[in-house]
């Protein structure tokens, strides 16, 4: 009996492992994802953005926002007290055994899980800031919304905060995490403006084609791929049968979310804009995704499918909502990962009879709200001291050479001249 | 008829191309070339070491003209291409003798 | 006992899960490969081709493919019987515990791995006819493909229909997934003609260099990284020792039969052609994969190495004999998954003496007859009705202005001209 | 108990098969790696030396390597003996339940791991001699390095021999795979000569920028990712709690020591060159990886993340130090894997108590001295034969076209011109 | 000595070439440009926002000649660049003063 | 004024650039460009199938010159862009009529 908690232990240990390492791949999908989508002179610097954000979001979780997210104790529904440093001992053998099955996988396991989830969230904001914001600065407030704004939200629907006591749902975070990543870039983005020429003396808009479209499209992938452990490491647990049954429905359902995602931003696109718009396809997965996201456990394959379908269409109409209000997204992820952000906590009532209208709002309005509010007074700290955005000059040349000194394809594309 | 050929800086294309259609220029041949002049490049660190972009990026206009219209064209540029700032590029004029149109096999003035 | 039973059927499925996400994976590397193998004005489309394939895919598959492909019960062996939508129902823990063992891994989760099946076979067509057929008779066919036609030939073999009552022999399908992909696309490719220019005057071949070989590098490594999943999970399961043995040598013949054909490919392109051409050594890998799919279980390492040797020399000879019969395949999917898939099923007699020659012959026979017949109907419905081809102009300007109205790379390479 | 036996039996081996793809995955990292690091016009060529090594790597450890590095009895600590043909038998279901533990994990799964370590090594050497090696001499030292140098030294150590007798400890191989890797490396270099145009007529080093940084970006978050099997395998058990932990910590260190890495490199580059130096961000990520890589459980995550920090920051230094003493690195792999890998090797002892002085000194001098002095060897032998190097003409037009006939990029980069 | 300088449509380059050859024309240089004209550019949608391609792509051929072959490498082009559409291009013609090959020193018709 | 058109090998670019900044030249545009000519280019082997690079990669770089200083830049060029070997390139001149710096508005000797 000893030997069988054993191998259960080391098996949700080691599934919650795999899928950390999915998690963590999605930095690689963003990076590729972004990479794609602005033009060749900002490629070196988006890469760079992306690669110091998930090594920062990695630090300062450790540090210290691991233990504001789950703190041994919370001083109250609010406010979680402060512990430094994720300390680096685990479940003894004995205590697993006489835990009767409560202590079920490694203490840092679900660090590195969880590690994973605030790269993400921080990744999100890279995107809809590129182009034309400060290295530097992007990379401080990296270390806040890491480090402080996304734990303490994190801790009062997951670490047992009063959000959880008022019902929130949220299974694996499009609300916790993606939406928050987004309500971040929203404020970021409103005091940042849009790129320059990215809408014309007539107000309307005016395209700014990508650079690199496979990169996109492989970033898109590797996103989907990801998902897998995002969403079907979110059981938290796989070593029974029920547990089990419940990460293959995850994973069947995030599939068929993302594919019709795909799908509908597809047709969508083709019927309002004449082509077949590879991006908003794209966007469209990423949309499915992001909307299955708080709930992939509950809906039958084919509600999966029909929430994912939703989520594309929305996400093409966000796009364009987004330009007419002349809010500046190059990649779209205010889009995808808010808007359906909040359509994927609001359908969880559809499916789960234990989500209630009451907490679904709670968790938006609290979630939402005070990620923008903090974000937007960070943002406005840095834009007020150091600065957010670049000189005009040096956004006209391309920010790798002013921030980064080299090109992304040297070889290939005329660096923007002056 | 001449030949004008503009080197002028790339973010300047769009100004230049309106101010050519305001004196009545229908056609141009834009190439992408580098240029080196006063405009001094920059030296760059790679991995540590040093490599220098003497050459920058610049666009070359070539408009076929008729001589008439040659002095309105050069102002169209003059005009629409500065920034007041070294590097904005140069202006050089030539003579053509023939200029054919292909499709047609109009010549001269007809093919401009 | 109980909580083994039900820790082993968390570890089956678990184990069922990864491999799926490996095999959805290698949807990516498709693209990839295909991306970086045709010209760069027809690289947006054949993205979209793609992304859009795989979720048709998915989606046809749940909705009807699957319930064809493993009926509750087939109307006889060649016929399956219609039931629509995959049910979401799942095997309980009760049912489980009193099946003694012959329950081991969730209907979902192999829903999951069969799905991402149904996929590869699509993904092989549209490579081979990439660069001049229409984005949406492609997806036509692909609603066709993955919704009739290859559940109904799987249902022969893996769903217990005839052809497994002949003894066709075929672990994880070089002729049920790979050579049924290369027969529907060699009959498209047949109604469909060579691209422009690819055929001199004189008749002889001319290359169509492909824009991005880093791109097509990247693919093959996905491709052969997600065929451990391809491979192994097709043990089905892995939770004894004699399974997990099992698990373990068909990755050691997978990777031994990939690197024997990538070296093989590339040394008789070197004595053929003088030169180490890429892009032959990259599809020798491939074509080892192939061939050792059909049993990469009863062979040795160096049995498997052998066999993946010839397919990767086969590969080769089959693309310069394709070129002389003037069908052109920009990306050579016929000769990997066909020529190589062919070799597969028959080198199964060398290895696993439960193999006849009747049940593989009658399995090639059935399964590239069947596919190909069926895809030529579909195809030659689809030419005479919405048309197969773009308009020669179309072709010259490249698809993706026509199709996708955007550049892969809008900086880089000149837009195909007109 | 039976039952639990094979269970844990297959748990381990699954662990350790997944492990493994993820350390195939490596290869596909280092690929991407250095294609991005090259020049357009070498890029075919690094790309074709790259899975042609992987191949020939796995091909030679299964014919000779890996008998030599784990013999069923060595000859002495220093002599493996020679034993042809990686055998096909496993472990028998009794054998399994009546070793008492003894035996946990499948024959060949544990060959799958160790054949994707020698690849590894082998890819270090790659990209350290990029841009002027022939193609296949490179390939023929692959023959050598994989099939006798590193099964010989890692005999030594892992296999059983006379350092390991000595109380050298390196966890997963900071010396045995990576400074391996390196001192073979360097004595390539070192025989080889700068590229041209490296240094300039004044000694000073000059900047060749590589082509592509988005496909260097991925390569390393390839091998981030990669790395998780690299360090979370050698642990070379999950299914205990004990063992569940320690991999779940590793994963912990294995991550923080790269994020620490990473930054560490951006800021010291920031600093003495003024830019945010993409490249070196990635080499710092990778540096800290190969730091940690000796003991990546001992160190509590802070400790691993300090420990990278400092391999960052080495690695800057290291590169600058390496163009001073006009040894042409154009990747940094010598740095990277080389410096950081002395550094992990010694630090262990801060972190490990049973490591010794002696012993990490003993395994240090031994592995490099070893390898580097049968590497110089041979690549000497091979100078001396068929030449080391290309012609200086060839050198100009770019490796591509005379090794390979083909263009990377064909319509983006203009090639190398003549 | 003649510069004749032709724009072309891309897919047009092999039979100018041929063509060319048959006239006894054995060098020239090409560049690729990006042209203006009569035949407009398209508008495209990108995530539902319009760009405008004005410029399409086309190839430049300069083509050094003895002033007495002039009309034999116009009419080459002419005949063998057409399409009929257009779009199809111009040709330009300008005179020389000197030619000189490099490696030889040779001047004048015998660089060319 | 002329207008020198050197059309070099690539890996010469700096060795030109270095003797034209002996004799005083502080300006010129470069444009990556292919040639074709009695250097005959090559057939490769792409998966077996021929496919023939006729146009090699050159660099085209224009000047325009004083005419005074004319014999000097292009004995410049000649002396630094020669390998001796086929293929090394050729130098075309023409006449220029004006010159116009756009920042300054100056011309011709001036502009230069
Ligand atoms: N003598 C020249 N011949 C050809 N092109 C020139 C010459 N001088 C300058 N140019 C072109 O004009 C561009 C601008 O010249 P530059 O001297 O930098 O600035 P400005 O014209 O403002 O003095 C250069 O980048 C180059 O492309
Ligand atoms: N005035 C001009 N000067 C320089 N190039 C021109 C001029 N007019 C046209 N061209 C070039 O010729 C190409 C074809 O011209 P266009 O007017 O579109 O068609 P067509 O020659 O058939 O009337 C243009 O794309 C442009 O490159
Ligand atoms: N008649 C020509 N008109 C324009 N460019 C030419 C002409 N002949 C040669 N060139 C250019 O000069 C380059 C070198 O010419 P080529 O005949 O190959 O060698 P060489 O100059 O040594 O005889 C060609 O690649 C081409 O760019």
């Amino acid at each position: 009996m000893e030997a069988i908690i054993e191998t259960r232990y080391a098996l949700d240990t080691f599934y919650f492992l795999v899928c950390a390492a999915l998690v963590m791949w999605m930095a690689a999908g963003f990076t590729m994802l972004e990479a794609g989508l602005v033009r060749a002179k900002n490629t070196v610097e988006i890469l760079t953005k992306n690669v110091a954000l998930y090594s920062v979001a990695c630090l300062l979780y450790m540090i210290i926002g691991y233990n504001l997210m789950y703190p041994a104790e919370g001083i109250n529904g609010f406010w979680p007290g402060v512990d430094w440093l994720l300390s680096a001992t685990d479940h003894g053998t004995e205590a697993v055994l006489a835990s009767d099955g409560e202590i079920y996988y490694s203490r840092l396991s679900d660090f590195m899980f969880q590690v994973v989830f605030v790269a993400t969230a921080m990744s999100i904001v890279s995107g809809a800031v590129a182009e034309r914001m400060k290295l530097w600065s992007f990379l401080a407030f990296a270390v806040i919304l890491t480090g402080f704004i996304y734990p303490v939200q994190g801790y009062w629907s997951w670490g047992g905060g009063f959000l959880d006591g008022l019902g929130y749902s949220d299974y694996a975070g499009s609300g916790i995490v993606h939406m928050a990543g987004a309500a971040a870039a929203l404020a970021g983005v409103v005091l940042l403006g849009p790129r320059q020429g990215r809408f014309g003396p007539d107000g309307k808009a005016r395209a700014i084609p990508g650079a690199n479209l496979p990169l996109a499209t492989l970033g898109t992938f590797i996103l989907w791929m990801g998902w897998f452990g995002f969403n079907g490491g979110s059981e938290l647990a796989v070593s029974s049968v029920e547990s089990a049954n419940n990460v293959a429905r995850v994973f069947v359902n995030t599939n068929a979310a993302a594919a019709a995602g795909l799908v509908a931003a597809l047709l969508v696109a083709r019927t309002a804009f004449g082509k077949a718009d590879l991006t908003m396809a794209l966007n469209g997965a990423l949309a499915g995704l992001v909307s299955i996201t708080a709930e992939p456990l509950a809906p039958a394959p084919v509600q999966a499918a029909l929430i994912g379908l939703v989520g594309g269409g929305l996400v093409v109409g966000s796009i364009v909502l987004l330009d007419k209000l002349k809010i500046d997204d190059p990649v779209g992820a205010i889009s995808v990962h808010g808007t359906c952000g909040i359509w994927g906590v609001l359908i969880v009532l559809w499916t789960n009879s234990d989500a209630t209208w009451g907490g679904q709002l709670a968790g938006l309005a609290v979630i939402g709200g005070f990620v923008f509010a903090m974000s937007f007074a960070f943002w406005g700290i840095l834009r007020a001291t150091v600065g957010l955005r670049v000189h005009p000059d040096d956004e006209a040349a391309g920010l790798d050479r002013v921030d980064c000194g080299m090109e992304a394809y040297p070889e290939f594309a005329p660096a923007g001249g002056d | 008829m001449k030949l004008v050929t503009a080197i002028i800086k790339p973010f300047k294309l769009d100004p230049v191309r309106s101010a050519l259609a305001e004196v009545g220029v229908t056609g141009m041949t834009l190439t992408e070339v580098r240029g080196f002049g006063r405009q001094k490049g920059h030296t760059e660190l790679y991995r540590g070491a040093e490599y220098h972009v003497d050459f920058l990026p610049k666009i070359k206009l070539e408009i076929a003209v008729d001589s008439g219209r040659l002095d309105d064209v050069i102002e169209a540029i003059q005009s629409s291409a500065g920034s007041g700032r070294i590097g904005d590029g140069k202006i050089f004029v030539a003579e053509l003798d023939q200029v054919i149109r292909i499709r047609t096999g109009e010549r001269d003035q007809d093919a401009i």
